[in-house]
């Protein structure tokens, strides 16, 4: 305790007011568009077996996404979100973790979760909300969780899990564990309060976590530059005492580079890390929106050439660890494998009428109990009109 | 008159809002050029331009601590919060100031021009946090009042009257009808009181009381009891801050039951308190308990929507079991 | 047995909760080495160190998320928000996060360690923004459990059980009485349990219910009350959520008639769902409407803070007026 | 509305972490501690009339404070919070202003008040919480709000302040009127999650407000390196796009300097500015506090050298403004003064019930009437246990 400012420390004698052109924060890209890394760049740690898991990984939620959006369309699931476009963010960076780090994720990060081996069935239940979902069947389509992945389940309201992601962090430094969380948001979330509590109080308590910013151009309909008016988001890491970097969120080897070292940064110094990720949402912003009533197709034309998933394919080409043939037969294999779960998925029933009821807190308290009774009663009384429970209340 | 849909009333609110008081201003995530994600600011940015109608950041407490600004400085401002869910972290703006700001001045300062609109309630497979029905939390708050409309018609006159109210208001809109519910409104510029009950039907058997989009369970619950023969009386609370304690009262005088139905989870719902002072006010005219059809005390589900939520059926249940009592 | 305040109660089931569970932190605004502005946090840093006992930057919504990862992780959080009146900006985070975590995970994570402190209430002179008593928007949060304490003795027992309760618990202190409540404190370690109601005086006339420092009230209204020969049975809920229905509806199938008692505005205050659950429990046993003796439906004010509350006489008056219906 | 973002500005191609250590703010002084400006010194616009009615402000204020915090020892009161050592950071910024400026503080804020021509009559009606309370003596003491003074009614709830100087400069900026707001706060309310989405927003909307964050090393007990762990407040005012400026708080000269120009930018540009004065809290947080349990003496003697009013009285002299003699003779008056109306205060009764009820409203709902009846009611059958309202019950 006591008073550690330094106040002294350099004096002028004129007002100068600074702003933001007085900090550039570069942003580091490895891979050309061609495919081939810059001549000066520094390679992530990477082998053949990592490189072709990332890019697998890439095919599969491509699939996943395309498939699911043309379901959503069809009226066989209600809503849907795609991360067409921002795979090497979150599958380059959780690439980078170890697979008992902790991922905290917005909601469009199912690539880092199928990284982690979440499976196609797995993906189906949730979506699906039938009773095998791990989350029972309570939440809307994309709400992933899996504790055995480390993976925290996903909650709608923007920014919340940032603080989150600082007390977990904090308890993994307590419990001195070699791990590290990372917490995945995107730019218009980091406009919410939590986010400036969150890294506060990360720079604060030295705690082992990485923010990871997606910045991908829009909330919604809402582009960046009505979102904010400084230089994105970087800028605000250092304001807090952090380590910052910003990274072309569709190269995937710089990602996977930045968070490689980040991680080291989190778990070695306890040094909190934010990484912005620079990159661009292709599809809509879910499957409820339409985005050319705010943007143009050009626009999303010049992104789609920027295409993290080609970029990547072209390197691994290059590195002859991959052919357009293999590219061909994988992603109808994956194509296959979500099909096949999907129409296993659609026929297993919604989740028992107990499960509307448990969970509420570790046991069900008298009035729980109570209502719990009177709907049982209800549904047997109108069996018709309570077509997913009627047929099961009586075997409960 | 026209027929409108309930957003399409909401947005002809505003547009006349707008119209009638140029220090008006609409603003939320969203609600610029794209409209609002349900799209009931739909074109007011191309009409009134993008200084009285615009997006904001990100930041419910923000755009709340914005709209107090706005409002204290003397301008009329309507803030939408996109969803009701999301209105929790606004939660000291609106409880801790915009409720207070009046009175901790001594009325030398005030947020009156302050209206909040927010869809609220389930019906769109939104489960926890795309149907929470919040508005008990905010009828706890001297201060604020609360409004809920049940139809095209409704709307438009509640929510006129709910912004050029010189008090904070929050107008909760029930999503699940901004398409379904279609109805004539007048065209011209009208407002409905604040803080008046509506009987919406009258009956001697039993009182049904409900808001917004659970009027259509109470209806539809009050037809099957009609096959009884049962005559059931439906009001319509409108305000539930302050809310019209006599116009119920009146109604349970005569019939002696009371049927209080609401989405919101049934503990501390403001069912609980119609209930409270009902049976205070009308104790001795009570035939059978007050019964309150709501919401369990659950978070809002997903796949089992149906089966949580307190429909015509289970409202029929209650109105027999207060008949048979 | 010792002699303790209710703030020494307090101190001394964090200072067991810490020793017996390694993983329990304590944390807040100035509840590290200064040892919380009330000083119910001494000399918990210095026995337990800065690594388990730490001041927090002053941003309650960061305090409440930090305690729930915190708290997802598997530790066990108690965190300590300076005054009630401040809880509001981690409204979200509890009310949105904190109770619904286990729930929407499909219990594979939860945020049962989470127990968060804090002292409410009038008595200290502190208006508006150092008296409210916020618990009944809580109420209406299910997967939150709501816990206080009247005394020294019961704060002890009520608080171990609230941070070893495997739900996120919110423990509301009475303010008022830190200092001004003394008793006999068990040394040990003992948990009183939750849910469940004290009758704390038996009576055969009318029931009166009240939780924290507004015990005192209906026990000094009660012996108003004796010497008119009217018995009262005086019940302390202790748990708000869930809170024991069956105790109290117990009580006033025996003695007909109901006082409740809280310091809060009275619209949707608790009281309203106490009075909405009893009149349908006991609603044959009723001799007179359910009354409430509450705050005003105002602001907490500071000049006329003796007039606001629900104090003694206006209770004794409301037992009066139930017992000459 | 479309992307507006640079995505391509400055590329490295190594990962390269950024830091507190890009960005250096420096600190404007213009007076050094023997009251001398520094040769190169570039002096605010100021003439006799101001440089003494500043200083009259402090005069004032100081006699103000040590007044109140007796008469709270004395019992007389309830509440009271002492600005000491902080003096020149809020009676100098206001002293920049037009007197039609809004002043949004937090709660140490008084100097501007006083500065603003709020009467000794008017503190102390406020601090007793009487009848003639501008406020109605409804809130704590300190708690003050003028309207025809331009200085919004002051809240407890920290931050809350923050964004709503945003609305009102917006508001302002919408009616063109050439005004700007000023919002103080401390290091401490820096952190709630407010702070972040006020000078976010005051950014993107670019409104004529002034972010004034008096850094004065502790919040309550809590010291600034518990706070926050980079530089202070300033450098998070880049992250928003604000134009930044760090100054000794306890030079006044330097605190209207940078206040002048801010106003400039505000007003002439609707540019938000973010000024941190490093200043020192001399005495308790407020007179419920007691600092020797979190810091010792020998630092508050150190900064006890660097009082503000001292080095502004040099200047005062050496500019042949202003001598001992005058000194002395004005801190009496003011004490006389404050006095004079204590006494007068301490014997104005308190608020008439009416008041309990009024404002919740704009008028009356009926369940307000109600609750006042049955209270005025009650209040005649008991008038011994009202007697603040008892004896007029019946007048109203
Ligand atoms: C607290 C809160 N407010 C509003 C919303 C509604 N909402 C869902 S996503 C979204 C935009 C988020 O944008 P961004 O953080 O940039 O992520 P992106 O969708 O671009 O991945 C909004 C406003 C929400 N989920 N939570
Ligand atoms: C939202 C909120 N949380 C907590 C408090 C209690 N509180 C009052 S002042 C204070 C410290 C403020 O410190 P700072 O902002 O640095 O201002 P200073 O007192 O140093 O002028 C705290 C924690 C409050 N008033 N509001
Ligand atoms: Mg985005
Ligand atoms: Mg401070």
């Amino acid at each position: 305790m006591s008073d550690k400012r330094l106040t002294d420390a350099h004096i002028v004698h004129d007002s100068v007011f600074v702003d933001a052109s007085a900090l550039q924060i570069p942003t580091l890209r490895i891979l050309q568009e061609d495919g081939t890394p810059y001549s000066d760049a520094v390679l992530p740690v990477l082998d053949k077996t990592l490189a072709l898991k990332i890019y697998d990984t890439f095919l599969f939620i491509r699939a996943l996404d395309e498939r699911m959006l043309a379901s959503q369309r069809q009226g066989r699931i209600s809503f849907y979100m795609t991360e067409t476009g921002e795979e090497a963010a979150d599958i380059g960076s959780t690439a980078a973790l170890q697979d008992d780090d902790m991922i905290m994720a917005q909601y469009r990060e199912q690539g880092a979760l199928a990284f982690r081996g979440f499976t196609p069935d797995q993906f189906m239940n949730q979506i699906f909300s039938n009773e095998q979902d791990l989350g029972k069947g309570r939440q809307m389509p994309i709400h992933y969780g899996s504790r055995q992945l480390h993976y925290m389940t996903v909650s709608s309201p923007l920014g919340t899990q940032l603080p989150q992601a600082t007390g977990y962090a904090f308890a993994l430094k307590a419990q001195q564990k070699p791990n590290c969380v990372i917490c995945y948001f995107g730019e218009g979330a980091a406009s919410e309060g939590d986010f400036h509590a969150a890294l506060n109080m990360a720079g604060v308590f030295k705690v082992p976590v990485i923010f990871f910013c997606r910045n991908n151009g829009y909330a919604i309909s809402t582009p960046a530059h009505e979102q904010y008016a400084g230089d994105g988001i970087a800028p605000r890491g250092i304001g807090y005492g952090l380590k910052t970097l910003r990274v072309d969120g569709n190269d995937v080897l710089a990602v996977l580079k930045a968070t490689q070292e980040a991680r080291k940064l989190a778990v070695e110094q306890h040094q909190p890390v934010l990484i912005e990720a620079m990159t661009y949402r292709l599809g809509a912003h879910s499957s409820s929106d339409d985005p050319s009533g705010y943007r143009n197709k050009s626009e999303e034309d010049t992104w789609r050439a920027k295409c993290p998933v080609m970029r990547f394919k072209k390197w691994l080409i290059h590195q002859d660890w991959w052919t357009e043939a293999d590219d061909e037969q994988r992603k109808q294999q994956h194509r296959d494998q979500i099909m096949t779960a999907m129409k296993k998925a659609e026929k297993v029933p919604a989740p028992p009428l107990r499960d509307l009821f448990t969970d509420v807190y570790d046991q069900l308290p008298w009035h729980l109990q109570e209502q719990q009774q009177a709907l049982i009663e209800h549904i047997r009384k109108y069996p018709q009109a309570y077509s997913k429970t009627a047929g099961r209340v009586d075997h409960e | 008159m026209s027929k409108m849909n309930l957003l399409q009333a909401i947005n002809n609110a505003l547009d006349i809002a707008m119209s009638t008081d140029p220090s008006a201003l609409c603003f939320g995530e969203d609600v610029g050029h794209f409209g609002g994600v349900f799209r009931a600011t739909s074109h007011l940015q191309e009409k009134f331009g993008k200084a009285r109608c615009f997006n904001t950041p990100l930041t419910e407490q923000g755009i709340l601590g914005f709209a107090n600004g706005i409002a204290a400085q003397g301008m009329t401002a309507i803030a939408e919060i996109q969803f009701a869910d999301y209105i929790f972290p606004a939660f000291d703006q609106i409880v801790n100031e915009s409720a207070k700001f009046r009175y901790r001045s001594g009325n030398q300062f005030d947020v009156g021009g302050l209206t909040i609109r927010t869809p609220y309630g389930g019906g769109i497979n939104g489960a926890h946090y795309h149907s929470q029905s919040p508005e008990a939390y905010f009828t706890h708050t001297p201060g604020l009042k609360i409004v809920v409309p049940r139809n095209p018609e409704q709307a438009k006159g509640l929510l006129l009257a709910s912004i050029r109210d010189p008090n904070p208001v929050i107008f909760f809109e029930p999503k699940k009808l901004y398409r379904a519910a279609v109805g004539e409104v007048p065209d011209e510029d009208y407002q409905l009181p604040l803080g008046q009950a509506e009987v919406v039907r009258e009956g001697s058997d039993i009182t049904l009381v409900a808001w917004g989009a659970q009027m259509e369970a109470i209806e539809q619950a009050a037809q099957l009891a009609e096959k009884d023969g049962i005559s059931c009386e439906l009001i319509d609370l409108r305000s539930l801050l302050p809310w019209d304690r006599d116009t119920l009262a009146h109604s349970v005088r005569k019939t002696g039951r009371l049927i209080i139905n609401h989405e919101a989870p049934k503990t501390s719902g403001f069912g609980a308190e119609i209930a409270a002072s009902i049976q205070e006010a009308c104790f001795l005219h009570l035939e059978s308990p007050i019964l309150r059809v709501t919401g369990l005390d659950t978070p809002f589900p997903l796949a089992l929507e149906k089966e949580y939520m307190p429909d015509h059926l289970k409202t029929y249940e209650a109105i027999l079991a207060s008949m048979n009592y």
